[in-house]
């Protein structure tokens, strides 16, 4: 989707402010929003690419105002109630409905090292033939999903090399709408500064994306 | 119009309301975890554990003893080049949001610089849990298009001879930054190294300094 | 400017809610708000593309979450303090400060209906020569500039044909930033639908838009 | 977050909010009036005389009479179409924000859509101040990627084999839809038909029928 979250090249957000000494978390709460996030993905409900997608599909004017954890919260609540882990009720009074079916076990503690090492790799080690070569030059191509695309605006349109293939990668496009993993090779492709923002580019070098198969077509 | 009263949770940028009492959000998240713990859905002590895990496990301490190790042992430094991922796991660094890991080296001439413009994709393995600045709308936007800003706004400024490569993390693969080994260290071993090593400079929004 | 006030073709919004028998105004503010801005403008230190950019130049938060008036008074108090009208204090906290410079005299009732009535046309008898002619294909440049311009995103890059030679307008790329009108050709150009999103739009048809002469290229 | 517990004023899309005490917006422009009429800025009557020339003065009959004279008037609906500003002007209607009009029309196989991406550009002279729907996110965002997804919006269905053309009022030019001339109408006057042309018929967004 063209959605407010797709940010590259976006002017007016002010200057960058980095902070000396940063917390790990700026308060408590932010500390048990990551926890809850990552746990009830523990029941395997949806995928990380549906959980991008949820943030993605917050109120526009919500998502900017939103704070990172609170982006993240918007959107666990968006799957808790779509995916039936939560009623909408239950979300919005954040009252337990005893007529609500109940899962259970829930991700136990000592589990949890472990699922965190393990983490979600997404290479597959089969999926469709590389349709590109290093060295090619390709165009990112012009589309426009309503759903999740991981093919960002600001190099629709435009050419570039392929500097790397990664090998078969679940398609996060498809993925986000549990249409299956449909792997394919995921490349990185470089895009020159000139070519993605002409005269006005702002230095000399170039952007790097990692593109997947389908979002490419020679050039 | 609500430039000069702003009434709304507005520190997606900083989060420097530390005197304020709890806010909506904490309020909020609070009432989650108990409507969760009720329901069944989550144990608390689990929560402890993922807390613990990002406190204890991950951070860019990791990510400074790979540099060092680059810096120091040329084989090793092949193999971080050829497969990072490999090459990060001899540390026993690895999981979730490192599961594919490339390390791109900067230089005299090149200078690379990581972001992700979709949402705030980041190598927690090796650099741990990212920066508010990381994920902020300004970093997430600029980046791409104004690379020199971003950089000056971190007070780095670099010749203009200097390519810039940056690397949208818009996939799983994510990206470690191995910063130049700066001059005057060539009588430190690897831990001392490493202790020089910033998670900043592994992003690529500073260089490492001789001590 | 990349600004989110730059909207065609985003998605996220929601669906369009027309209103029966919606009124003029909701609230009496809305009017006030209005005849401020109006009024204000009578000052001439600032002319309609300076105010534009000055709305877009709000938060990009601020901007999304706030209603239509509300952003031209917060772009209108932007544009009072850079230009000396009102101070940075007076802005902040709506009171007058006596050591201010007062302005003299402000626009007179009798005076509004034929200000209204003239407008403010931007058509100029001479300009730059036209570059291009009705029916050539153009490109609209990929131009990326921090500050105002009417090229909005979705078009840069995209092939289209001369519809409508308007003749020489007041450049307002130039004109946000007071650096003079520089008149040149004003053209309306087509873009196929297919051309502006590829496979995914929705619709037989094109989109039409009005570029100046430094906004296109040769295709 | 703050998706069910909106501190906000967050009515740009409709702007309900009727029975509220004064919002924070109505108070900071009462004294925004107050500050710049003491500081002899503003004239309050001044003020009154502009919102009631748009109250009065302009609104969406200007446009009807236009409409429903190049419906009735071969010759007129010729000078409209070759030059909109003058043709308008024959009924004195003028001003800012249609200082340069073009009109365009819908037939059996075309429907045109006028939309500001940008801002929210309108026609005032011919049509009045813009309703609220068309100066939303929504619509400015819609209607050039899927206008008949906008027009379903509107209850309004058009053939498949229908072309669409949407005006984006990038610049100075105005654009006003002249509205296809339902059938059934042979026997009404110029001012009859008139009364039946809506506003949201000259932006595109509706049909003209029958009464």
């Amino acid at each position: 989707m063209n959605g407010v979250h797709d940010m590259g090249g976006m002017h007016g957000f002010g200057p960058v402010l980095p902070e000396a000494d940063e917390p790990l978390f700026h308060h408590d709460w932010e500390a048990r929003a990551l926890a809850i996030t990552l746990a009830m993905a523990g029941w395997k409900r949806w995928n990380l690419d549906v959980s991008r997608h949820a943030r993605e599909r917050s109120d526009p004017a919500d998502y900017l105002r939103n704070s990172y954890y609170e982006r993240w919260i918007d959107g666990l609540g968006r799957l808790m109630v779509e995916q039936g882990l939560l009623t909408e009720r239950e979300w919005a009074t954040m009252q337990p409905d005893p007529a609500a079916p109940r899962q259970t076990p829930p991700i136990r503690p000592q589990d949890v090292p472990a699922l965190l090492d393990r983490g979600g790799p997404t290479a597959r080690s089969e999926g469709q033939p590389a349709g590109f070569a290093v060295g090619q030059r390709v165009r990112a191509r012009n589309i426009n999903p309503v759903g999740h695309t991981r093919l960002p605006r600001y190099v629709r349109g435009h050419v570039g090399t392929i500097m790397l293939d990664h090998g078969p990668h679940v398609f996060a496009d498809d993925h986000a709408h549990f249409r299956g993993e449909n792997p394919q090779h995921l490349y990185n492709v470089r895009f020159e500064a000139a070519e993605l923002w002409g005269a006005d580019a702002a230095f000399r070098g170039d952007v790097r994306v990692d593109l997947w198969e389908s979002h490419l077509e020679s050039a | 119009m609500s430039t000069h009263h702003h009434d709304h949770h507005h520190d997606h940028d900083h989060g420097h309301d530390h005197q304020e009492p709890p806010s909506d959000a904490a309020l909020r998240v609070k009432a989650l975890e108990t409507l969760l713990t009720a329901k069944g859905l989550v144990d608390p002590a689990a929560l402890d554990a993922y807390i613990d895990y990002y406190e204890t496990k991950v951070g860019p301490r990791n990510g400074a003893k790979v540099v060092a190790r680059a810096w120091t042992d040329p084989a090793y430094r092949r193999r971080l080049l050829e497969d990072a991922t490999a090459a990060i796991a001899e540390f026993d660094i690895r999981g979730r949001q490192g599961e594919h890991m490339v390390a791109v080296e900067n230089g005299p001439k090149l200078h690379n610089l990581v972001v992700c413009t979709l949402c705030s994709c980041y190598p927690w393995p090796v650099l741990g849990l990212p920066p508010v600045w990381y994920k902020s709308d300004a970093y997430r936007s600029r980046a791409v298009i104004d690379p020199r800003g971003v950089l000056g706004d971190f007070g780095l400024v670099l010749d203009d001879d200097v390519e810039i490569r940056v690397w949208d993390s818009t996939a799983e693969i994510r990206y470690l930054v191995i910063p130049e080994r700066p001059a005057g260290t060539e009588g430190l071993d690897e831990a001392q190294l490493a202790a020089l090593v910033s998670r900043d400079s592994m992003i690529g929004t500073a260089k490492v300094t001789a001590p």
